[in-house]
């Protein structure tokens, strides 16, 4: 097999013959271009790539990716990929699936993939609404969202997406939006740097069904205020200027003013090893940042533990050491034998 | 009183007792050993629905039936001929398979009050008192106390001791069909290895067995079979799962692809799982999903990668494989698909057989959407019926669905194993890579067998998307032409119906290829067809059998045979399937032998169906 | 230049534009003005596959035809007289759709550089030059100067006056086809009630369109078509998906059950949902679940509770549903399952129309496992056979397949609509409570109709408990018992057999009730067909139609039919499922006409088809 | 309809007529009890009851209350007792379920229900293992188990079911195990008192495929030291004399002794109602206890949120009002209709 030189590959190199598709202004465009761009920074021949997708708008990316891809069916790419990756773990695999695909009909496979770690990376595209069934409520849906099913406005309770994956033991957890094309980037870099599946939910504008669900953290005006952008080791800050942080009394976390006796120094941390500060960043939640605490964007959470398919390996190559060479006759004959003549 | 030794033609004995009795392995046993004395030989082993319902309760009964013989046997016989009990409730549940005048070895320590309650009898019953006066041998033996009295020296607690009682009885049958005791002493110091006084006693137990048996004169009579004209080679008893597992394993040593099983647990197909887990030194990967879709799709995703992607269930879950199967068609991709059918519609009689999902395997999905369909005949068939289903899939990138039951899954019989030399190649190659000036790669295009290219991730200038989009032919491109569509519909139903190119023409099973009546059956039916056949034939009856083992598609000259008998009859444990299947494509009236009781034909009904329609011609 | 005014029997016309045209609100306001005038008609949308294509390309073109006439009309037309395109696009997408000679109204505003590049002419291509060479008559007109002029005293933006450009081209068509403009008017007040302003420019686009046509000499004729001679009554637009639920929710008044209906979104079976979601006042719930398994669980979980459950979706939702629906059928609840077919195998085409999941509804579950089949036949006969289907589900407790298609679905046609009182009634009885000293209550004894008592939690002393596994007779115990087995199996099949006892004989759609051919339908090519035969016979030729609602089980009557004409035909847009199954159960050699192109048929290509099937006679 | 006279039904009354049909010794059996107990104690008629499982062993439950029931299928009971309990807000509803029904094929069901919050009770007979189906490994099973399907060890990381569902948005979290069974009966009616979707996770012995998977907790010697029995407002105190409890500094749990100047007082008091220290509480979960953390019996958390179908009914009951009576003659006719004479 030829090894590609991977070195002088370009965005343009991941950019697939195939007509784009999706509603003009759609979020999809800058997620697709910033995959394309970070591409090339991975030092993986595009042969070594595979994107695999479920069903919906989001889900038709892999057709724009001239890499390997499958779109496979509504909420089931975690399965197809799983086996895929498990059979041949040499591969680069990443999953591209909506809030409708990933949440609703496949929920259960995103949480079974995230406990298993096996190294794929998951872009989870939400928008919360169902694009390509021409506007449904999702599962990530604000509660009394009207829409083509729910008239008179929706009543369940959302998922928050990144508390789910931790309650699954995911160990990756990560949020970024379609309009800050430079940090989706950095963190789709980190997402594949991170050995064992990673979740990368990315707010995306669903410009036809659901237009402006995100423009309190998207609008550059407002998203200083709205949006808290995570680094390993550095404090919890926010606001334009950098006016305010984030304190932790005990268990109980509180906006605090920087200035007047308050200094970066008294701010909670950013430790993305931490799973208990991770799960209380994901309950930085409510619609409208209404309890005042600001959406996390960045990298919520990171664990090393073996990745599933490594795991695999390792079994596969201990039998094959353990029973010796495979045994075709021996298999067929079994242990009791008898001859007619 | 001295012994009269019977010579007999065939034998039919059955093992019943509780769950706990172990009689699966005294009946595997008695297979063993009788096989080595080269009888032909069928079984059939019937186990209780629950895991382990309360014991001495008729839900807790086991058993096991065996029948050989020295000439051709097929079927694992309707009724037994000695049948032992373990216990009131073992009775109670077997009685109905005892042949009139038969005989009963009964352990009457099972027959104690509590016994006879827990069995439903009442506890002032005397069942074996009333079975004597039914025509019916009856030989009371204290298993239990006898067995103790034996090991009594052996240093293992009564509990211990109490296990061996199946060993006690094995050898009492053991004389009776004067059976050579060696392959189940080599049997029992192996399993035993690391407790060699447990393998000790045992073989005590069978040892005392045996000469309980002959020092009383609790019989008349013993029973020689003389050694069956088998074809010679070298044998082996498999069940039909086990031959499963090594087909698998076969076909990927042979074609040289790493296999991967996704799979969830289900009766009666969990044994695929558990055996292919066990194959991993053979480059099988097995992986237990979280469901069937996951279990499927990830077989197919890995297929995508290169291997041989293989995903086994039975009715309920193979429901919830429909969708994926269908992109597997459209995908076109190697993939075998398990189906071992059990009794349905839904949870059904879950440990029972039924044949009953061909339609859907044949029609049951949404769309258009061809697969191919071959069915196993028998425990043994097992093995180059999924070794050809493998060999289908590679050589046309086509799901084949492999139609297995619940009978032949657990039913056991010697296997005329092949050499790895002896088997077919299975040829893979995936499609080579390309430099950049190359023309650009085109994943529909077709070869001979209307195959496309098998193109796998990790090979340079073939990147390409599939996806369950009707694509354009030869680009794969997503594409809404309504001729495409058409052209392509056609183009995988034409695929579908090419194998029929490669597949041996259908050979007749007994009798003539013309004549009167023809007995048309396909799966887990064939031993009790062809010894039914077989007899009628015996008494003179103009009765000719096929049996089909591919489904979907048929062989080419099936028409031409269908065609050459004044009636065609089709028996199947359902309610009419493959008779659907014939009267549509071929146009011939053919009738139906259906009954959808959950066990195996009996023999003698299918010579009553015969015998009636031949009267009725 | 004076102006002919031409008689025509029927006409059809086709709307194309970009998705953001406007073209099925176009087209929708001509059918209803058309209907009021007293025409037939029929229609066809013709969406494009994505949400939103980008604007200007063949991909985001969205059409509308419309066939109406003085004369019966069953189907939406093969080719049109008139094709009005707002741009280069929609030229080139739909030319092929235009008869030879026929009319293009084009807007050449949408001609410019920048759309003949995105219809990927390329930007010096003069395409309307072109087609006027090709014996098309063209007719610019510059919509957009034209409707800015119009506007330009509105006070709207000019984004906002752009947008009822569609409406000028309507006046355009309605002063060529004499139609009325108050309905319009209407329509636009009541939708714009809120924006008054938006209303009165449209309103005065469509004039203003029509006083263009009437003042310019760009037609040289304009057409005039008497009413139709049609049924008398009280009649309503519909499409096929609204009538559906307006028949459910009929249902739900009728029998006074509550209705639930679990379902989970998809193309193109999601207006049921979202229509059914307007309709709580009637008491019909619906609950958008996680996904389809949970869907029909969902519904059949309320069917236990007393509610009529529903659950609706499309192939590869369907799919899905398999396991359920088995037990659903072994439950013996009363559930209806809309399957409102696409164009497949797997994703397919999904906004195309197909009729290839017949076989599946018939056969494709696990086990023995008989549900009911019903199809529509048209968009408004959606109303009576989910009608129907709501009370055969509950009248024998049992599933029912309802079969739609994307081209019903989404089509729209007169409905001569009932009042409430017309409908057939549908009495419900639950079983009743019990006291202690009654008799245990058995839940699976049967009444005449072998449906079992509907016994809903709350009810005193029935307190009783429904499973998969199979179940005693009467009692609804669990029961391993073969002979139980086979007799249950039978049981839910004669069930399903017997529900053709209360199901209407099959009547002549066309012709004599004997002949040289007969002509076999189902489904969704109702109309083409029967325009097809209606053309044929008016020829003289010898052909008669059924066509059937009831797939399984069929009417009583259908084999007598089928064995009076020398010859069968069975056309369908699938690769033969419904002749299989008149193949297999009449033993009639009938013969198929099948196109899978997810699309109708075309009136001409069927009318070949009986042809040449009455030529080989 | 009649109403029954609750008052004097006992435990036996719930019991149906058909021959029990688990293993000798089987946790089940206990579990059965417990229910059969706590049913008198609700007041609620018996015909007013339903118990809706999936497949299993445990799943089998149904068939011996004499209540209504639905035995369904793998994974789905959640779905049926939706449509159910939705349609029909006046019973009580029960699921019973197992490791491999709920969290395997049904994890997504499990999960969509807990974040709806439909009142309905799941009690999830937690063995750690596949029983009806003779011993496969579950999502529960812990690394390393050797199984049927597993003869080398099981490699995935196992579900913390309790972590799951807080993740997921559940409103009522409880464990407890076949063999306390008054505890178990107490925590069963808590259960039932919660309005909303209460999860009950018990341990339970299955003692042909997984026996002892619990002795640690079960064992009447060890249990003292290895669980922690919450009680709401109580300190965290544990071990054989009550000698140890738990602290927290910060956000971080910590075992204490008591005494030497360490007093309940200090402790980290049980307050059912933190999400976030429920959470904490979850993940006291090592294998052994290995960590020194006890494992927590009782609920962990309670949260009060509008029971999904109560929303439901009052959407449908403003509908109602809102439009009026419904005029089916109105429904067939439409807006626009013409006669033709
Ligand atoms: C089994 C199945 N059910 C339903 C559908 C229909 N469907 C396609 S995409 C989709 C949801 C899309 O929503 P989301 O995943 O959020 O993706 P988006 O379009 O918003 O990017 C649905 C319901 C399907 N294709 N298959
Ligand atoms: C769709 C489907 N897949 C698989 C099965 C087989 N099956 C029945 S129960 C079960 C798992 C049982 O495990 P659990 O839920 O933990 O219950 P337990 O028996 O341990 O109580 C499986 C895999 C089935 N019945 N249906
Ligand atoms: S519908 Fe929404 S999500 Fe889909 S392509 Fe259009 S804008 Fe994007
Ligand atoms: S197998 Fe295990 S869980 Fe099932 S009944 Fe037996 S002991 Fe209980
Ligand atoms: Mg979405
Ligand atoms: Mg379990």
């Amino acid at each position: 097999m030829a090894i590609s030189t991977v070195s002088n590959l370009s965005s343009k190199d991941f950019s697939s013959d195939q007509d784009v598709r999706w509603c003009p202004g759609c979020g999809d465009y800058t997620i697709l271009k910033q995959v394309q761009n970070a591409m090339p920074e991975l030092g993986i021949p595009k042969e070594n790539i595979v994107f695999v997708a479920g069903i919906g708008c989001s889900s038709r990316f892999p057709y724009y990716m001239n890499t390997y891809g499958m779109h496979t069916i509504h909420g089931r790419a975690p399965a197809f990929a799983s086996g895929l990756k498990l059979s041949r773990p040499d591969l680069s695999v990443w999953i591209i699936t909506g809030d409708g695909d990933s949440l609703s009909i496949g929920g259960n496979h995103l949480i079974h993939m995230l406990r298993r770690n096996i190294d794929v990376n998951i872009l989870l595209f939400n928008n919360e609404i169902y694009g390509l069934t021409k506007g449904q409520y999702s599962p990530t849906s604000k509660v009394g969202s009207v829409t083509k099913s729910t008239p008179l406005g929706s009543l369940d309770t959302p998922f928050n997406p990144l508390s789910l994956a931790l309650g699954a033991n995911a160990g990756f957890i990560a949020r970024a939006m379609d309009r800050d094309p430079k940090h989706l980037k950095d963190i789709i870099l980190r997402s594949e740097q991170h050995k064992g599946t990673s979740l990368l939910e990315i707010y995306q504008n669903c410009i036809v069904f659901n237009d402006g669900a995100f423009d309190l953290y998207t609008d550059k005006v407002s998203r200083p205020e709205t949006a808290l952008y995570l680094e390993h080791g550095k404090p919890l800050i926010f606001g334009k200027d950098n006016t305010h942080g984030i304190r932790l009394d005990g268990m109980r976390p509180e906006v605090v003013e920087l200035g007047n006796g308050v200094s970066a120094d008294d701010l909670w941390i950013h430790d993305e090893n931490d799973h208990f500060k991770a799960y209380l960043l994901t309950r930085f939640f409510a619609v409208g940042n209404e309890d005042g605490f600001p959406r996390p964007f960045g990298v919520l959470f990171e664990q090393e533990r073996p990745a599933y398919e490594q795991e695999v390996a390792r079994q596969m190559a201990y039998a094959k050491k353990r029973n010796g060479d495979a045994d075709l006759e021996k298999l067929l004959s079994g242990d009791e034998t008898w001859v007619v003549v | 009183m001295s012994i009269k030794e019977v010579i007999r033609e065939t034998a039919t004995i059955r093992f019943a007792g509780d769950s706990g009795d172990g009689m699966q392995l005294t009946g595997s046993q008695f297979t063993n050993t009788t096989a080595l004395a080269g009888n032909d030989l069928s079984t059939l082993p019937d186990f209780p629905a629950e895991i382990r319902a309360p014991a001495g309760t008729v839900a807790g009964v086991s058993g096991f039936q065996i029948h050989f013989g020295s000439r051709a046997i097929h079927s694992p016989g309707d009724m037994c001929d000695v049948l032992i009990v373990m216990n009131a409730a073992a009775l109670k549940a077997n009685i109905k398979y005892l042949k009139p005048g038969g005989v009963i070895i009964a352990n009457i320590d099972g027959f104690g009050k509590k016994d006879l309650n827990l069995a439903k009898y009442g506890p002032e019953a005397d069942p074996l008192g009333e079975v004597g006066t039914q025509g019916y041998t009856v030989i009371p033996v204290d298993v239990t106390k006898l067995t103790r009295e034996s090991l009594k020296d052996s240093g293992l607690t009564v509990k211990d001791i109490d296990r061996s009682k199946n060993m006690f009885v094995l050898g009492i049958v053991y004389w009776l069909y004067n059976r050579d005791l060696e392959p189940t002493r080599n049997f029992l110091r192996t399993k035993f290895a690391k407790k060699p006084e447990v393998a000790e006693a045992n073989i005590t137990a069978l040892e005392d067995g045996l000469k309980f048996a002959m020092a009383t004169e609790v019989f008349t009579e013993r029973y020689a079979l003389a050694p069956a004209k088998i074809e010679p080679g070298k044998y082996r008893n498999i069940t039909g799962n086990e031959a499963t597992v090594i087909g698998i394993t076969a076909a990927a040593s042979k074609s040289g692809l790493p296999v991967f099983l996704g799979s969830y647990p289900i009766t009666p197909a969990s044994d695929i799982l558990h055996g292919l887990s066990r194959m991993k030194h053979f480059n099988v990967m097995t992986y237990q999903a979280e469901d069937e879709i996951a279990a499927i799709g990830s077989a197919i995703g890995a297929a995508f990668g290169g291997s041989l992607g293989i995903t086994s269930s039975s009715g309920p879950g193979i429901a919830l494989k429909t969708e994926a199967i269908a992109l597997a068609t459209i995908y076109e991709l190697p993939l075998v698909i398990i189906n071992v059918q059990r009794a349905g519609p839904s949870t059904g009689m879950p440990t029972k057989t039924e044949q009953s999902d061909l339609l859907q395997a044949v029609y049951g999905r949404a769309g258009e959407c061809p697969v191919v369909v071959v069915a196993p005949q028998s425990p043994a068939d097992c093995f180059a019926s999924i070794y050809e289903a493998c060999k289908i899939a590679t050589q046309f990138m086509i799901p084949v669905m492999f139609l297995s039951d619940g009978y032949i899954a657990n039913g056991a019989e010697p296997w005329r194993y092949p050499s790895a030399a002896d088997l077919d190649d299975i040829p893979v190659q995936f499609a080579r890579s390309r430099e950049t000036d190359d023309e650009a790669f085109k994943p529909y295009t077709r070869n001979e067998n209307l195959a496309r290219p098998w193109a796998i991730p990790g090979t340079k200038g073939l990147e390409h998307r599939i996806g369950g989009i009707e694509k354009q032919h030869e680009t794969g491109n997503i594409s809404y032409d309504p001729d495409n569509h058409h052209f392509m519909t056609h183009m995988r139903e034409n695929k579908r119906n090419k194998v029929a190119d490669i597949l041996p023409l259908i050979q007749m099973e007994e009798g003539e290829a013309t004549g009167d009546l023809l007995v048309v059956g396909w799966g887990g039916t064939f031993g009790s067809i062809k010894q039914a056949v077989y007899e009628c034939r015996q008494e003179g009856l103009n009765v000719s059998q096929i049996h089909l083992r591919h489904l979907a598609p048929f062989p080419r000259n099936l028409g031409e045979i269908l065609g050459n008998f004044k009636k065609v009859l089709v028996p199947e444990i359902n309610n009419g399937q493959l008779i659907r299947l014939l009267r549509d494509q071929y146009f011939v009236d053919a009738q139906g032998y259906n009954r959808v009781r959950g066990v195996p034909f009996s023999v003698d009904e299918l010579k009553a169906a015969f015998r009636e329609a031949l009267e009725s011609l």
